[in-house]
């Protein structure tokens, strides 16, 4: 399997009359894609397309996910498999990124689990997505009863398009810089690199039920047991957020895209250990759920004769007792395990960071206490509607004050204690 | 707080949840029926529960007249 | 015997054996644990969902009730909900708009859905 | 402008006395007294000791909401930049009332406050996690090196510096996460420990999962039929009422209980102070938790030399480690000094 990304450095965002790209800027037609996304009979009239460039003094929210441009220009199937294009595999061949661009969906959904980006100040230093340029697609539903499943689909699907619209549209630009990545297949990948320990990745991902869910190749990850992925069919968003949780630690489509445990693995492939692939599995309710999908994760580990796993969770909870399960399951197969995970360890650090824990868990990073909290001044302009501060997770009555600063846990700020480790962010004992 | 008093004198750990007793580092540790009533079984008469009572205290006596070298759950 | 726990009213109104608990999400957790300690299994996570117990005012647990020995995974998880529960006391709301509280039960009912069609208990849709 | 500082210490390094004047009422003076002298030379004109706080020891342990009351109180008027309490080194109560004046003074003004403490004084565990202390050896001979980092760390915290690991400032672990910017992505940071487990190479967890320890097992009992058995509980028994108001979780004391010509704990005399079960079954006959009446008989029978006349109990649920483990060792000590032979510990 060979993948090519083909970067643009978007630099800057502009309105203009045709989308495409030219000398770092991409420059968006509102109006084209307004009607793309109002295609869709679930979304309202109201909507809108805004753009925020880092260092702005804009705040967004709420935000419910964060996605990258992405547009195969050769190869088998398109992005987004299963959901935007059809369920053909993808990984192979070349894709076009716009790197440093993102699309923010933004609009009250399921209103309290919704996250913040600023673009500035104290709080923009939390989230990645204050380093992006920003198209926030600010979204309604067409009927404002509507069924909360429906438009979290609409919600989600004009993300999608928007996004593959905006790379689609600079398909015929040649490319600022191209990175080769390839993955041998598992007879080739075992004998390869004799003498370094084989290690994967076990991908955990939010699956708690509808509004917490997580999409491979469009099933619901709920439904799977566990399975085998290449790195690179990741980087083609096979993997995508359907997720309305606690906005710090959702793993955001863009976090999948360019997942930075993947990205680091495979630099340290060759060297310090043989990466065989990704291991996915769930986050279920059930007890027996949990109990079958970690024995199956690792058991899927064992088959392929693994040393090592890297174990990333998401989310705060219950997942951890998945986390803890794929933890001493593998452990005691003999697998060395290192957990990624972020800690709720209350707003003055006093409290226990992880609802479980067991002693084979001794290699552990954490992405922060989600629970400190920071004022965030007010901003110049706000995308979206800030009295949701009041009722955003992390946030409470009296977040938002009269001179329009916020007062939250860093929990209400999108990808601040990311579990896919793509923040520097991380705590110590005082 | 077992261990500490285990540090001077021999001590049984009579409880309901084996585990966390065997977690927390008893050393003689006789199993008893339920978490709200350890000693005790209300389903039961006050004449078969004392009995019942008497043949738990009585395994804990017997656990500490035992010589151990490690941790032992006393079943009977 | 199945059986849900739960103080979401909506929930409730829709399962064939269900306990109302009239009370916060903490009652619920307690009125679990005490099952728990008499030998009932959890079959739900009693923390499922992904707020802080302050943003979830409603909360909802499948056991199956029976009396023996307490079943340790069961007994761990709900000692552990409990514990992580009391210590946000603190920051628990004292009150919530209609709209949000809602929103928060539809969120308990969503999370609860799966499991209660796949343990049978639904008799129809929340 | 240099910063304000009041420095609490206790009557005998005030010069005052010892043990003879431990009951010395609380008093503020203007500037230095004691070892704030030392404190003011490390503070090297940056910041200065405005008044000094002198409480006797036993004063306060037995007054201690009053004291603590009435020590803010005489505070207010120096509007203090930080606080500072002792060192108290290896002294209890000195080092409990540091604590507790330091958690008491961070509440009411939101100031710093440090302290320093031998790490096995009370006052650390009942308060690290309210104060700053820094770990001092156990006597006195240490305030050399105790009181410069004591400043150096007054200093950080008033100008609002960032603050090492405990290992590198010298304070005692209090137990708080607290966030901070690495140089690498958490991602970067996993792999890399990752990597270094594979290897077998040392490797520091960025958190820490609980773990326990170990104590090898005491001889058996020879001679039952004389020996002393008490009975110790972590399931809340109490007299009926809660004399001494243990509390439901995370319990903060243990309670000591007379067991003379009881013969059987009844739903009239006995109760459960636990709220981590259904109180039902316990508060019906407490035997079902603390079997007394079993080895009342026992006793008679002459299986047992005796029950010990006074029994132990707490509240397990919640409790820290900390707790338990200080309730355990002051409980066996009572218990060895009482001629106990063993103990049956009763858990819910």
């Amino acid at each position: 399997m060979k993948l090519e990304l083909h970067r643009l450095n978007v630099k800057s965002l502009k309105f203009a009359e045709k989308t495409g790209f030219a000398d770092g800027v991409l420059s968006v037609n509102k109006a084209e894609l307004l009607s793309l996304i109002a295609e869709d009979p679930l979304l309202g009239k109201n909507l809108d397309v805004d753009l925020a460039m880092p260092g702005e003094s804009v705040r967004i929210m709420p935000v419910k996910d964060v996605i990258e441009p992405r547009w195969k220009i050769e190869g088998k199937g398109q992005i987004f498999p299963g959901l935007l294009s059809d369920v053909e595999t993808v990984g192979e061949g070349k894709t076009l990124v716009l790197s440093g661009a993102a699309v923010l969906t933004a609009g009250k959904l399921v209103r309290f689990q919704e996250g913040i980006i600023d673009m500035s100040g104290p709080g923009a230093d939390y989230t990645p997505y204050s380093k992006t340029c920003n198209v926030v697609l600010v979204l309604e539903p067409s009927d404002p009863n509507m069924d909360k499943h429906d438009y979290e689909k609409a919600c989600r699907m004009a993300g999608l398009k928007a996004a593959a619209y905006l790379a689609k549209s600079c398909a015929d630009v040649k490319a600022d810089s191209v990175e080769v990545y390839e993955q041998a297949n598992i007879r080739e990948g075992m004998n390869n690199l004799p003498g370094l320990p084989k290690v994967g990745y076990l991908y955990m991902l939010q699956t708690q039920g509808l509004l917490h869910d997580t999409y491979l190749y469009g099933v619901d990850v709920k439904k799977i047991l566990p399975t085998f992925l290449s790195p690179l069919e990741v980087m083609d968003g096979a993997i995508v957020s359907g997720n309305c949780v606690s906005a710090c630690d959702k793993n955001s489509t863009y976090s999948h895209q360019n997942n930075p445990v993947i990205a680091d693995m495979l630099k340290r492939h060759g060297k310090d250990f043989n990466f065989i692939g990704c291991i996915v599995t769930n986050e279920n309710v059930t007890l027996a759920d949990k109990r079958r999908s970690s024995t199956y994760a690792t058991k899927l580990a064992a088959m392929l004769g693994l040393d090592g796993l890297v174990i990333t969770e998401e989310g705060f909870g219950n997942p951890d007792a998945d986390l803890i399960m794929n933890c001493w399951k593998a452990e005691r197969l003999g697998i060395k395990t290192a957990l990624l995970t972020d800690e709720y360890a209350g707003q003055d650090g006093a409290s226990q960071s992880l609802a479980d824990s067991c002693p084979e868990g001794d290699a552990c990073v954490t992405a922060g206490n989600a629970n400190e909290v920071i004022k965030l001044p007010a901003m110049k302009k706000v995308i979206g509607y800030a009295q949701e501060a009041d009722v955003i997770a992390g946030g409470w009555n009296g977040s938002l004050a009269d001179d329009g600063s916020i007062t939250v846990e860093l929990q209400a700020i999108t990808g601040s204690t990311s579990e896919l480790g793509y923040t520097k962010l991380g705590a110590y004992t005082l | 707080m077992v261990k500490e008093i285990e540090r001077k004198l021999p001590v049984v750990h009579m409880c309901t949840i084996v585990p966390i007793s065997q977690t927390v580092g008893a050393n003689r540790i006789v199993p008893t029926i339920a978490i709200p009533h350890p000693f005790g079984d209300p389903s039961r008469t006050p004449e078969e529960e004392k009995a019942l009572r008497r043949k738990l205290v009585e395994r804990g006596l017997k656990a500490l007249q035992t010589e151990i070298t490690e941790q032992t759950v006393f079943n009977e | 015997m199945l059986k849900l726990i739960t103080n979401n009213m909506n929930l409730y109104n829709t399962v064939r054996n269900g306990e109302f608990i009239d009370g916060s999400s903490l009652s619920v957790l307690i009125r679990v644990r005490s099952l728990v300690h008499l030998g009932s299994k959890i079959l739900t996570h009693p923390l499922c969902g992904n707020l802080r117990p302050n943003h979830q005012p409603f909360r909802s647990v499948i056991i199956d009730e029976k009396s023996g020995p307490a079943d340790l995974e069961s007994l761990s998880l709900i000692e552990d909900a409990v514990r992580v529960y009391q210590s946000c006391k603190l920051i628990m709301p004292e009150e919530i708009d209609e709209a949000t509280l809602k929103d928060y039960a539809y969120i308990d009912s969503e999370l609860m859905k799966e499991s209660l069609i796949q343990f049978s208990l639904l008799t129809h849709n929340p | 402008m240099s910063f304000k500082v009041i420095h609490y210490i206790n009557q005998f390094y005030a010069g005052i006395g010892g043990e003879e004047k431990a009951d010395y009422q609380p008093e503020i003076r203007e500037g230095v007294v004691g070892p704030g002298m030392a404190l003011k030379g490390a503070f090297k004109g940056e910041a200065e000791i405005v008044a000094t706080v002198i409480c006797g020891d036993s004063y306060f342990a037995s007054n201690m909401d009053e004291a603590t009351a009435k020590i803010l109180d005489m505070m207010k008027k120096y509007q203090p930049d930080a606080f500072i309490a002792g060192p108290a080194f290896n002294a209890g109560r000195y080092g409990t009332a540091c604590g507790a004046m330091c958690a008491a003074v961070a509440k009411e003004f939101n100031i710093p406050v440090i302290s320093g403490m031998y790490p096995e004084n009370p006052g650390v565990e009942m308060y690290k996690k309210s104060a700053w202390i820094i770990e001092t050896p156990d006597n006195a001979v240490g305030m050399r090196k105790a009181v410069p980092a004591m400043a150096k760390l007054a200093l950080k915290l008033l100008k609002g510096e960032a603050i090492g690991k405990p290992s590198e400032e010298g304070y005692i672990e209090r137990g708080v996460r607290k966030n901070i910017f690495y140089d690498k992505l958490a991602a970067e940071r996993c792999v890399d420990m990752f990597v270094a487990k594979l290897k077998g190479e040392p490797f520091e967890t960025e958190y820490k999962m609980p773990v326990f320890d170990r104590v090898p097992p005491q001889p058996a009992v020879k001679d039952m039929a004389h020996a002393t058995i008490a009975l110790v509980t972590s399931g809340g028994i109490c007299p009926k009422g809660n004399p001494d108001h243990i509390e439901a979780s995370s319990a903060s004391k243990f309670g000591e209980y007379d067991l003379t010509g009881v013969m059987n704990l009844t739903s009239e005399t006995h109760c459960t102070a636990h709220g981590g079960y259904d109180a039902t079954y316990a508060d019906q006959d407490a035997d079902r938790v603390l079997p007394v009446d079993v080895l009342r008989d026992l006793e008679r029978e002459g299986v047992i030399g005796k029950l010990h006349n006074k029994f132990y109990a707490t509240v397990g649920n919640g409790t820290s480690v900390a707790n338990a483990k200080k309730f355990g060792a002051e409980i066996v000590n009572r218990l060895v000094r009482d001629g106990v032979t063993a103990v049956i510990l009763t858990s819910t």
